[in-house]
């Protein structure tokens, strides 16, 4: 598989860019091309957020994720809205601790991840978004874990190092699809 | 080779700006390119240069006058109805021989419209939307490196024809982060002393010259003044000439040439794949240079080969009349067109093609 | 079983939906306005101007017919409507980068007219649609994304008075500062709004209420905490009261 | 029955919480088992204490969203 | 026929468009076109409308969008670098859909430039400087009558298509004076209670109407700008289609076709009848509507017979693009100009011809 | 023989004739700012910005290097140039239509910011170099060409009083009135150009001198008559004095 | 002869735009086609004023003159600035009063009028303009003697009619050439 | 001799008589029958009256053109 194409969704505070943004990094480190695009403006308002993240091994042409093999829903209203972009055959990572609906589509593949929950087990309620990274990496391979383990070294050093321990828990805490 | 880095491209523009040369930066908040003016309030201080946040569009374009009279290198940035406002200014620096690097990272839509990326401020950009007989080069790029290029080439195309420079960039690749390699830092003058040495021609003082500068945009005189606008179309000509830029993509032997810029070009760099994958002889002329107009590339299709042109943009036509004079109207001229704000799939223009051709036949 | 205080939603206020963040001031501000109009009975004949900024969409909310201005033309654009409808109340609602920066020249060019008008100013201290860049009221050493180590004078000078700025002009007749900080205030600040729009109905001249608001999301703080800080660091800045009224009020 | 009566238009509350926070009587609360059309917990009279509402109506005037009408149930 | 009287230009099309249903005017004053804020400052009041004197042309633009809003018959005049400065207003109000006339006393020079005549706005008025996707219709009359007829009919014109109206003259027709004929005044609504009638979608308080009107310009969703978009060109490929307006003059037997617009045709008007004496066929097509710019007398000439066409400009050359697609390139365009506010006399443009004749052969 | 009074042409004017009209004010002024500067010995270390007025081409007389300002832009202009050399002597001289109109934003923000520059600004009551329009500072019952019977409250609004506004502006450190319409009150006007360089020169923040001056053309009054009509019509309105000044001097 | 192009040039205080607009009116009274254009811009600060008149039996294209048939000069400067553009047979009048300078051209026309002496003779020694208009008109021909009678009648009347009978007396002042 | 001399630059004169009108002693005058290079009958000291100049420097400081210098012939 040459072209990876990501879709990540969910509310604004919910860490929904620094996910895309670790996965484009990673891959960068890793010599693959990416793409990162952040829908903007709405977020301002407290709506959803989300971004596209397009991993792979030639130059991309556009950023914008029409269609993705992974889509990413972590809370209720993203799921409503992106459960349709998943291409068929894909796959499907939600957020079961906030969602609540069934999934509809069969086309698909579905990981059931209780983001908040594990999150909180490990110590850091809103690292969330750092279990379902872990969830997807570990699930899809789409990057290699110990590389996402360095870019969460280097995202949480500094001030933020105290969250470092923590995080490297989270994005360990989900197991199996 | 340089490092990669991973970067939002706004941030990526500054970067590319304070590396090029900029000294000075004044901006105005305005979706979707405010993490310019953000990045630059904290970045450009720690690199020796001054950040002004200014009171409105109009402050930015007048302070970066004053900066670019005075001697700076100065960078600023807003987006489409915020570059409305400062027609005045562009056509005022240009009358005045300023250098000014400006960045419109657009979006869509006339009056406030909407925030999202779009193209139709192509007009707006290369027709002079101000007064009187001038011309500002504006630059396209269509990837972060392309940007990251042109910003950092243009604080010395803007100083070697003393005339503002314009990058056209729009909300997609404003907001996207992708690689880039940064090119290293360099210094256009060493401090407030040097900038007399640099540009003799800017405001420091008259200690110490033969002769004081003044610079003006007022002629009171009909033949003085049209003696000015002779001298200064002479340079226009010059920049005309001397600052076409464009690249092709598999022309020679294509049925199907689409003409297409920034954002537009990146997508439809995979529609000429999936064509020719289909069988489907496409290519492209990605103009870089929106003002001057490319031509040569035009020039260079020939009628017997390329059946049709597709000018695709996320705008309602507005580059038609370039592209029809640079081919002389011997190529019928398509539209392909999204607005909005909204980004076409390369499906759907994939589809287009196949439907025109069908037409076509 | 009577209503002690009914929500204006159906009538001043449409059913629609606002866009603010949870706790914004806009949202009590506009309830305030268009309480006051719905009881002047008023709402057919009013005429409201909606700047650029997180209100631009005021007009699905506000119940009376409402124009878009562009950014800082928001004094300009009801100078235009007011002398179409003399008639009609007319109101201006401005963000405070809208008004106070670049739209500065049109607000202090309709006081000095003596547009007969009212201009309902939203002073957050932030701009809060771009997303909490430094405006011309952030205070010192109030952090933004434009001034990430706090507001310093030295490098963009002290905060603007619009309220004192604006009273230093004659055809500013009704110029007061109010904040939606307590339930004191709010009820303070629409008696405010009343007098402006009773000033604008005797046609005596230039109206404007400045509202101390506040913005949870670019401020970083829980709307409880926001309106907290509206008290303990706006208002000593930013002091409350009327800096102008007609002759006969005082 | 109490004399006051507070009505919310549950599906506006975005829970801010303001109402909460300006109660004299304390007898605000958010609930937390039920999402609003929004998306939103709103915002409700803790169950039990419809009693302690002395009908000040700051939490209906400083509420944003104009989600809160108080009634007194005593007066036509 | 109605008493020919005389008057200063810029008076004349204050009248006029006193007499075309103006109720409202706002200005700013500025050179050439003072006489106009001048004249409707004591005129207009007398005859019930309103006059303001705004602050700036920024307050001009957007106080006439807020009389439009309400449904007044606004008037507006500026010259060059003060419609420079309405761009971004421009842009708002065709995206609003809001009518205005507006006028353009045009001087010459980029920035301040000079005072004197000039035609170097043809860029800025034609090719929407401000941001995206809008046209707005530009008639440029070339003698006073010309300009007092057009002035009249403009409000019809905006009203017709809710969109703004410009008139382009320069400074030689708004200072000069010249016989004109006067039409009637006309009252295209009675008073303040009538607007609602006449502009349905006027704003003037909702009270007893089924829905409240808004007038907006700002679209939160792309999909929904994007309809918006394509609602508005349609309209805008209407007036293309409908406002072309020019004149030819013995373009049919023309060995040279001379396009001249504005004060420039009328000199050319002269020049035609000496080269004819001289045994040169010459004719001129005089495009009265510059956007749309009007195709049809261009592609009446013929190659066999038009050897040459000369654009003859008081501008460096800003007309020649239209010209050049609308006779798609069929015949070569040459260039007349001169510049500064320098009005060229018969003699000069005669000897050009000849000089140009004798290059050709 | 020794020079109590040495006309500063040829230092810190230029030999060039002024376009100005016999008796126009701003000959008077342009004198006292380029006198000032030539004593402090800062020709050479100074940059002016004109206006767009009648002043326009004020280069061609003040022997400083300078540019020229689109209309009301010159204290933004200004600004830009300051940033570049902090430590040269900046200042912009404009009119009342360039400044008090047109160019509002660009002032206050100026002295908002609390610009380390000097602002000339010449209150002349009109627009002079379009013809005599009434100006924010017409004075009321003045006649203008936009208001031939005199100014009227009713239209237009009271005029202005900039040097009171901008005093209301923290980052305005020095601010003074002064007129040219008596030998007096002329060495008083040089003392306050003086005053503002020094604060300029001091760092302080930003400075502004306003003069009132006469346009004897577009009033239609003999110079003599204008610089009375100064006295006796101006300074009533326009009362003279310093507004702001820093702390250690009062 | 089918047009006459006329120049009048003079102080910005001397009624120049007067003259040539009475000019003007008179012509396009009597069924002629007129345009008129004065200088502008440079007046307002005490330069010298001018203006042109063409008057013809046929549409006029350009209202500018390059080249007068005849040219009034009202002051010196004046006559310096315009004396060569007298057409080679035409017509220069020059007030006498303020001109002291020689004549230099051999091939025109030229009427010395004493136009101040001869205004304040007729006891308002402000229509020197008015003097000169009498005696453009009375030697040329352009336009109708009577008819200039009846617009000097139209434009001083009102509160202007004290001024007439001195104005109609210095239009006849000149008597010949 | 006098003791201040009024100096002025003739050719800048534009005969606006600011300078006659602020002379305490009423001592300046303009020259009627000499025009300069701008064509302005120029101001000046009238014949004979050098003498009663006080040097007040009034004069000199009201000139809008900068056309008069004062000196006092006493000093070095
Ligand atoms: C001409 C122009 N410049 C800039 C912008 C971008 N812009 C949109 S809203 C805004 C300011 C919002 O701040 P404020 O007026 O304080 O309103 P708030 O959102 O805080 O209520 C700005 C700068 C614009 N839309 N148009
Ligand atoms: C954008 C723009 N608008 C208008 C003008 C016309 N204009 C030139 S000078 C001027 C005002 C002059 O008045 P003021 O500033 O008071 O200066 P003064 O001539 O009285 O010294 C105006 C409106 C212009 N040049 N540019
Ligand atoms: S960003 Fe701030 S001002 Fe805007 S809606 Fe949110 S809280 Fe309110
Ligand atoms: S009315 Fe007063 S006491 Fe009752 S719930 Fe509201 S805030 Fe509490
Ligand atoms: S104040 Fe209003 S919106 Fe906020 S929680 Fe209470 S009811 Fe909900
Ligand atoms: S018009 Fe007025 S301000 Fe301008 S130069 Fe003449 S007198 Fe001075
Ligand atoms: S110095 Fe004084 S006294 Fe002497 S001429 Fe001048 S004004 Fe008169
Ligand atoms: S004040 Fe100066 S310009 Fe005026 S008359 Fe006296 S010397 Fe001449
Ligand atoms: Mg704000
Ligand atoms: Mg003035």
């Amino acid at each position: 598989m040459s072209t990876n194409r990501v879709m990540i969704a969910g509310s604004g505070g919910q860490g929904i860019i620094l996910m895309g943004k670790l996965l484009a990094y990673v891959a960068m480190e890793e010599g693959k091309e990416v793409t990162f695009l952040p829908s903007y403006g709405a977020e301002m308002r407290g709506g959803t957020a989300n971004c596209s993240v397009i991993i792979s091994d030639r130059p991309i042409s556009c950023p914008v994720v029409h269609k993705a093999d992974i889509v990413v829903v972590m809370n209720q209203p993203s799921f409503e809205k992106f459960e349709s972009a998943v291409e068929p055959g894909g796959s499907l990572f939600l957020n079961s601790t906030l969602i609540k609906d069934p999934v509809t589509r069969t086309d698909i593949e579905i990981y059931k991840v209780d983001a908040n929950k594990l999150a909180e087990d490990a110590g850091i309620g809103r690292s969330a978004n750092i279990v379902m990274l872990g969830a997807i990496v570990r699930q899809t391979g789409i990057v290699k874990i110990e590389n996402v383990t360095k870019a969460l070294k280097k995202e949480f050093s500094g001030k933020k190092v105290v969250y470092l321990d923590a995080n490297l828990l989270a994005f360990q805490a989900w197991k199996t699809g | 080779m340089a490092e990669r880095v991973l970067m939002k491209g706004n941030e990526a523009f500054a970067e590319a700006a304070i590396r090029g040369g900029c000294r000075f930066y004044v901006g105005y908040p305005i979706t979707p390119q405010s993490e310019i003016p953000e990045f630059m309030s904290h970045e450009l201080p720690k690199r020796g240069g001054t950040f002004i946040q200014a009171e409105s569009e109009l402050g930015t374009i007048n302070m970066s006058y004053g900066i670019g009279c005075a001697g700076g290198n100065v960078f600023i940035s807003s987006a489409s109805p915020g570059i409305a406002l400062m027609q005045e200014g562009f056509s005022f620096l240009c009358s005045a021989e300023v250098p000014l690097v400006a960045m419109n990272v657009s979006r869509s839509g006339a009056g406030i419209g909407g925030i999202q990326p779009g193209q139709c401020d192509y007009n707006q950009v290369t027709r002079g939307g101000g007064n009187g007989d001038y011309h500002i080069p504006v630059f396209a790029p269509s990837t972060m490196q392309d940007a990251v290029d042109i910003i950092y080439e243009s604080f010395e195309i803007a100083d070697r024809y003393r005339n503002p420079v314009m990058i056209l960039a729009d909300g997609m690749m404003g907001q996207m982060m992708e690689p880039v390699v940064l090119p290293e830092p360099k210094t256009l003058y060493k401090d407030e002393a040097d900038i007399a040495n640099y540009k003799p021609w800017a405001l420091t003082g008259s200690k110490g010259k033969a002769n004081r500068n003044r610079i003006k945009s007022y002629h009171a005189h009909p033949a003085e003044l049209e003696q000015y606008i002779d001298y200064l179309y002479e340079k226009y000509m010059r920049m005309e000439k001397e600052l076409q830029r464009a690249e092709s993509y598999h022309t020679d032997d294509a049925e199907i040439v689409f003409v297409a810029y920034g954002s537009m070009a990146r997508i439809v760099r995979e529609v000429l794949e999936v064509l020719r994958k289909d069988g489907i002889k496409a290519g492209m002329i990605r103009p870089i240079s929106l003002w001057p107009f490319p031509t040569a590339p035009f020039e260079a299709l020939n009628p017997e080969v390329t059946k049709v042109v597709i000018s695709a943009e996320m705008s309602k036509g507005q580059m038609i009349p370039d592209i029809r004079l640079a081919l002389k109207d011997r190529i019928p001229v398509k539209l392909f067109s999204r607005t909005g704000g909204i980004i076409p799939s390369t499906e759907e223009i994939v589809a287009f093609v196949k439907t025109l051709r069908k037409e076509l036949k | 079983m009577k209503a002690i205080y009914q929500s204006t939603v159906g009538e001043g206020l449409t059913l629609t939906d606002t866009s603010y963040c949870p706790g914004c001031g806009h949202g009590i501000i506009h309830k305030l306005v268009m309480e006051s109009i719905a009881e002047l009975g008023k709402l057919g004949e009013t005429i409201g101007v909606s700047p650029i900024g997180c209100s631009v969409v005021a007009h699905e909310y506000m119940n009376v017919e409402m124009c878009e201005a562009a950014h800082g033309r928001a004094p300009a654009v009801a100078t235009g409507i007011k002398r179409v409808h003399p008639n009609h109340i007319v109101f201006s609602y401005q963000g405070d980068g809208d008004l106070a920066s670049i739209g500065m020249t049109e607000i202090v060019h309709a006081a000095m007219r003596g547009e007969k008008f009212t201009t309902f100013f939203v002073n957050n201290a932030i701009y809060g649609m771009t997303g909490g860049q430094m405006a011309p009221t952030t205070l010192l050493g109030q952090k933004s994304t434009t001034s990430i180590d706090g507001r310093k004078k030295e490098i963009s000078g002290m905060p603007i008075r619009v309220s004192e700025l604006l009273a230093t002009i004659d055809g500013a007749v009704y110029v007061e500062r109010v904040a939606v900080n307590t339930p004191a205030n709010v009820r303070k600040a629409k008696q405010a709004i009343k007098r402006a729009l009773d000033v604008q109905q005797r046609k005596l001249g230039f109206s404007f209420v400045e509202f101390l608001s506040s913005c949870p999301t670019n401020w970083g703080l829980t709307p409880v905490n926001a309106l907290k800080w509206v008290g303990e660091h706006m208002i000593p800045y930013y002091p409350l009261g009327i800096f102008k009224q007609p002759e006969e009020e005082k | 029955m109490a004399r006051f009566l507070v009505k919310f238009l549950r599906d506006r509350c975005k829970a801010c919480e303001l109402c909460i926070s300006v109660c004299p009587k304390q007898i605000l609360e958010i609930e937390t088992d039920l999402y609003n059309k929004k998306g939103y917990h709103p915002a409700r009279v803790q169950p039990g204490k419809d009693d302690e509402c002395i009908g000040c109506t700051s939490c209906a005037t400083i509420c944003p969203d104009s989600v809160i009408s108080v009634f007194d149930t005593t007066k036509e």
